[in-house]
């Protein structure tokens, strides 16, 4: 008998299995790390995309109704109401390989091969105006070669830097505000009990 | 018998007939002990649930729904009560079928069951969990009015898990392994990545909340606690922990949960959930019903820096502020509960309240924010909320400058 | 769709076919987030349950359920988990419906509404409540094969309310009034005498446990905490407090707690809970499954008297002792977790805990309390008790020498 | 606006009624403060006795299966199973007549008349051997002048006097005992599922 201590180790858990790893460790890195073999065509992604995903994802990953818009929206970050698609937004390529194998389509997820992934992604590419060609393959070789329009956008977090946080210190007690305050907005959505009144609203939605 | 023979006079005394009848309940018996082996709310507690907006999302198997923070008070919010939000919906697993592996830049890839966990040192810890987009509806402007909505994607938990550092060094982490990828077993297949340095420090692989197991919409049978950080990245039904030399760039950390600026520039890896607080009553689901007089004004505070130090309240829309006291254990992220108790003059009142954390930051006000952010952010909106309390007692959710 | 496809090959992979084959719950939707507006735990934790023990009572609406100790961690119990005790059922009242009254040698007899109630300044604090006949039935020696029946009237949350200090200060407390009747609004009408000092003290008025409001079987809509006293004190459904000069000898002071000693004579208000402690895990519900190696032995300690300083445990009966490590908040007259980790060799263990309060008090031995008070008390055991756990696992009540 | 203090009054709360306070106030003590008008004899109260509280509590106060008995056990105290009854063990009378007024019967609380309680409360006097006389009659008069057999067998509480608490200190951490300790006991109820095997027992009850 003896005590806790964080060197040591208790012995527990069993050794993984190799197929047991494989199994699970499906995940995909920018730098290709976790891509399988195989390979799949735009022509080819058309038709599953078609089959499988455009009753939520629109024919053309416009989104319909409220599902996830995938394609378009390029040149809208700045504007009043930016579109982040794939090709708007998304910095990385692996990641729609990985996420529509792990998670896609919704309700039946890991139906997929890898192959058709691949031709799925390459279709996306294409919605996306990445690659123009319809008889481009996607394949494990020219996928790190392939980049996405915004992956220079993004930037390490730099909170601490704004204003208020770079300005630690007592914050102001009294006549902070040189006129008595005024409202300048009113909440839009009057009620908020679900089921009771109007449910529809103008505002955003939650990700 | 003599049933009655002393109520009939009774009734006929001046007074509240609830005082001077003899009432139901004080006279027959009540449930038995056998009647609730898992006991719930009161009937009349019925209004208190958590609830979500259907025009948020398309699917209400990937969505949200809310605490109700003004009907909670203290610390602790009750595990039937703590918000959810999965991607795939509530996975229903046997602890029996379940299994946790650790593989990847290790020396020894494992595979735990939930009995192999539960052999580790555990320790208990209470952690708020706030997801990145919480607030996230009001980043434009006021919209929600409640509490529940505008602030209800939150929740503060005891946990009872075991320290992550322990299952890494028992596989072993080689000195090239500097992030972590977290995996859950549900239909989203959910993963983040985790920098090592945080792993190694307070995250738990946790499988009680409040005492009990956890609860199936939480992750049952275990999830990661990643204390002060987004609740996206506490993976639920945790069973894969990859080691790794970077991150991996989810689905989760590059399309979501990336703050997008004016500039067109987008801020990664934003972990750390800010000082934050919001008063909770009065708000606009709890009116004040009692007119002029004594009123207690309660709200929360938390930080994923730390302690809550202080928390100021303003009933003049900022102009003026008043510090609350601050009442029961103030745990390290965890949440605060305070109050300020006055004497309303029945006037209309523009209340705010302002946290401030151990680490001396200082809860913004939302302009402050959208002048540093621009208005397209979603995530991490922890400003300043204005409710405006009417002569009537009613209260609206506005901004105010 | 292409359904299937990767899985044909996968099933016939080596290794778990839990791991190695897609689980349903990974790849079909669970339930939404409108599924549970109020969550319940998961259906594989259907034996985590309040029992009571049939033949310990006459009815069971006067009778009591036990806490399952043995699968609950930490220090908060959760509210469907809380053991009940009643005299007349659980009463079900409307909070409009209730009224509490405070006379007697007042300035001002008032009467007071919940939402009355609620515009007091409010505190939050974590005590447990002790029934003063826990661990009863053992007196005589090891009964019952569980910690749930041997220690489960027990449990500890978080309450909100108001101090009573505030309340009698509105009425105004005569300088002659010493003692303080508070009587539940039940159909036993429940009633017990409480000393001034205490109630000017720490003694609430909690309207919340957990963070949400009273369970009915705990009081709803509100019922008195008396910090570290014994659980019939704290009387529910509270409706009446009465100020008066003496004690007023109730029924449940008197014919009941009250604690004969072996000279017949017998001791009246023993309010305060004793050092106590408990090992929960392993013990009789809750075996070793998992044979030699790392096992940890969890526990929880209490006193009324303030904070455990420490806790000793023994795996063998007594004869030597290691200091077991306190984990989660440390607040007084709250429940404390401890653990001790220990590598089991396999041979039977004859396991101890023993408590040591911040007032120095230390538990004593069952035989030592027969000693002082003969073998026909009933309250107030607080003996260390002592579980054998045997070569195969399984654990039961012992008492040794 | 100001914030809470102790000393201060909130002007909360309505005064009471004295009808409302007499509605509640039912409560009665030693010294006889509480009790209402009125008597009623052991005669009378045999009758109600036998009407309303015999089925639990047997005829002669000696308890229906496990009901609580209410008569007897004079003498048990020192013995091995005590018997605590208002004659064996109750300190005071007054406890007798609040207690009835305010719970019994079981089931029906609050139905009894003042007059019934005093006559109930004679009645068990009578089982008790308190009183001799079927016409006794129990009055507010004549209440505090009735004594019962225990009460100076209650003391204060002195567990802080008993040895393991008298003295602290540290508690012995190694060979505590001479020798290994020794299983002296083993549980006697085995089966603790409730519905799953034998629920019957020999045990103790809970109070
Ligand atoms: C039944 C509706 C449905 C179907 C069919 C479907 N999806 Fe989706 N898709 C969703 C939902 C809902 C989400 C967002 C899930 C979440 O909240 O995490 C999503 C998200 C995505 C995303 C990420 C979007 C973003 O902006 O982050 C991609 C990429 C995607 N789906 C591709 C596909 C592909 C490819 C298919 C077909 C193989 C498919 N989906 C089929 C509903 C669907
Ligand atoms: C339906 C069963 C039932 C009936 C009828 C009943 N009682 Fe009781 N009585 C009980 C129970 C059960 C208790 C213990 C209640 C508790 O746990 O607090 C009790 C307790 C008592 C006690 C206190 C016993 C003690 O040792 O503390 C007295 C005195 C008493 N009853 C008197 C009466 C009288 C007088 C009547 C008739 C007017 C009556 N009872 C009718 C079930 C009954
Ligand atoms: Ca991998
Ligand atoms: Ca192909
Ligand atoms: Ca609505
Ligand atoms: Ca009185
Ligand atoms: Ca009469
Ligand atoms: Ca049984
Ligand atoms: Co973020
Ligand atoms: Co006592």
């Amino acid at each position: 008998a003896g005590s806790a201590d964080t060197a040591k180790t208790f012995g527990l858990g069993r050794p993984a299995e190799a197929d047991e790893i494989a199994a699970w460790d499906i995940d995909v890195r920018p730098d290709g790390t976790g891509l399988p073999e195989g390979s799949g065509t735009v022509a080819e992604g058309e038709v599953l995309f078609t089959d499988n995903c455009a009753t939520c994802h629109g024919d053309f990953g416009e989104g319909a109704g409220r599902w996830p818009v995938l394609a378009g929206g390029q040149d809208t970050l700045k504007e009043d109401r930016p579109e982040k698609t794939i090709g708007s937004y998304w910095p990385y390529l692996s990641t729609v390989y990985d996420y529509v194998r792990r998670a896609m389509p919704y309700g039946n997820a890991r139906s997929l091969s890898d192959d058709e992934v691949y031709a799925l992604t390459a279709y996306l590419l294409y919605l996306n105006d990445v690659v123009t060609d319809e008889e481009f393959k996607l394949s494990k070789e020219n996928f790190t070669g392939i980049h996405l329009p915004n992956e220079a956008n993004f930037i390490a977090d730099d909170r601490m830097a704004e204003a208020h946080n770079a300005n630690k210190g007592d914050p102001c007690m009294t006549n902070c505000m040189a006129e008595p305050a005024r409202i300048t907005m009113h909440a839009r959505v009057l009620d908020v009990t679900p089921g009771a009144g109007d449910d529809e609203t103008s505002g955003g939605s939650v990700d | 018998a003599a049933a009655g023979a002393g109520l009939v006079s009774r009734s006929a005394l001046a007074g509240d007939p609830l005082i001077t009848e003899v009432q139901d309940w004080n006279r027959y018996l009540g449930d038995s002990v056998q009647a609730a082996p898992y006991g719930k709310p009161s009937e009349f507690e019925a209004h208190v649930v958590r609830r979500d907006v259907e025009w948020l999302t398309a699917s209400p198997e990937s969505s949200v729904n809310f605490t109700p923070l003004h009907e909670l008070d203290g610390i602790i919010t009750p595990n039937g009560l703590c918000f959810e939000r999965h991607h795939g919906g509530v996975a229903q697993i046997n602890p029996a079928d379940h299994r946790l592996m650790i593989h990847g830049l290790v020396d020894k890839p494992l595979v735990f069951t939930m009995e192999d966990l539960k052999r580790f040192p555990r320790e208990n810890r209470v952690y708020f969990l706030e997801c990145a987009a919480n607030s996230g509806m009001e980043w434009r402007g006021a919209q929600l009015n409640g509490c529940q909505y505008t602030h209800g994607m939150i929740h503060c938990v005891v946990y009872t898990g075991v320290p992550l550092k322990y299952l890494l060094n028992e596989a072993g982490v080689k000195t090239s392994g500097k992030w972590l990828l977290a995996e859950g077993a549900d239909a989203s297949a959910m993963t983040r990545s985790i920098p090592m340095e945080k792993a190694l420090d307070d995250c738990l692989v946790a499988f009680k909340m409040n005492g009990e197991a956890l609860r199936p919409e939480q992750g049952y049978p275990v999830r990661l606690v990643v204390p002060g950080w987004e609740g996206n990245m506490w993976v639920k039904w945790l069973r894969r922990l990859e080691v790794g030399d970077q991150p991996w760039e989810q689905r989760e950390e590059t399309s979501k949960y990336t703050d997008l600026l004016a500039n067109g520039k987008a801020r990664r890896f934003t972990w750390v959930m800010d000082v934050k607080s919001v008063i909770t009553s009065p708000s606009p689901q709890a009116p004040v019903a009692h007119g002029k007089g004594p009123l207690v004004i309660s709200g929360v505070a938390w930080s994923g820096n730390g302690t809550v130090q202080r928390v100021d309240v303003s009933i003049d829309g900022g102009r003026n502020w008043k510090t609350a006291r601050i009442d029961g254990p103030s745990l390290s992220k965890a949440m605060h509960r305070f109050y300020l108790d006055i004497d309303w003059d029945g006037s209309p009142l523009l209340l705010q309240s302002r946290a401030m954390d151990e680490q001396g930051f200082v809860q913004p006000t939302k302009n402050e924010l959208r002048l540093a952010r621009g208005d397209n952010s979603i995530y991490h909106n922890n400003g300043i909320q204005t409710w405006h309390v009417k002569a009537d007692g009613t209260v609206e959710n506005v901004e105010v400058a």
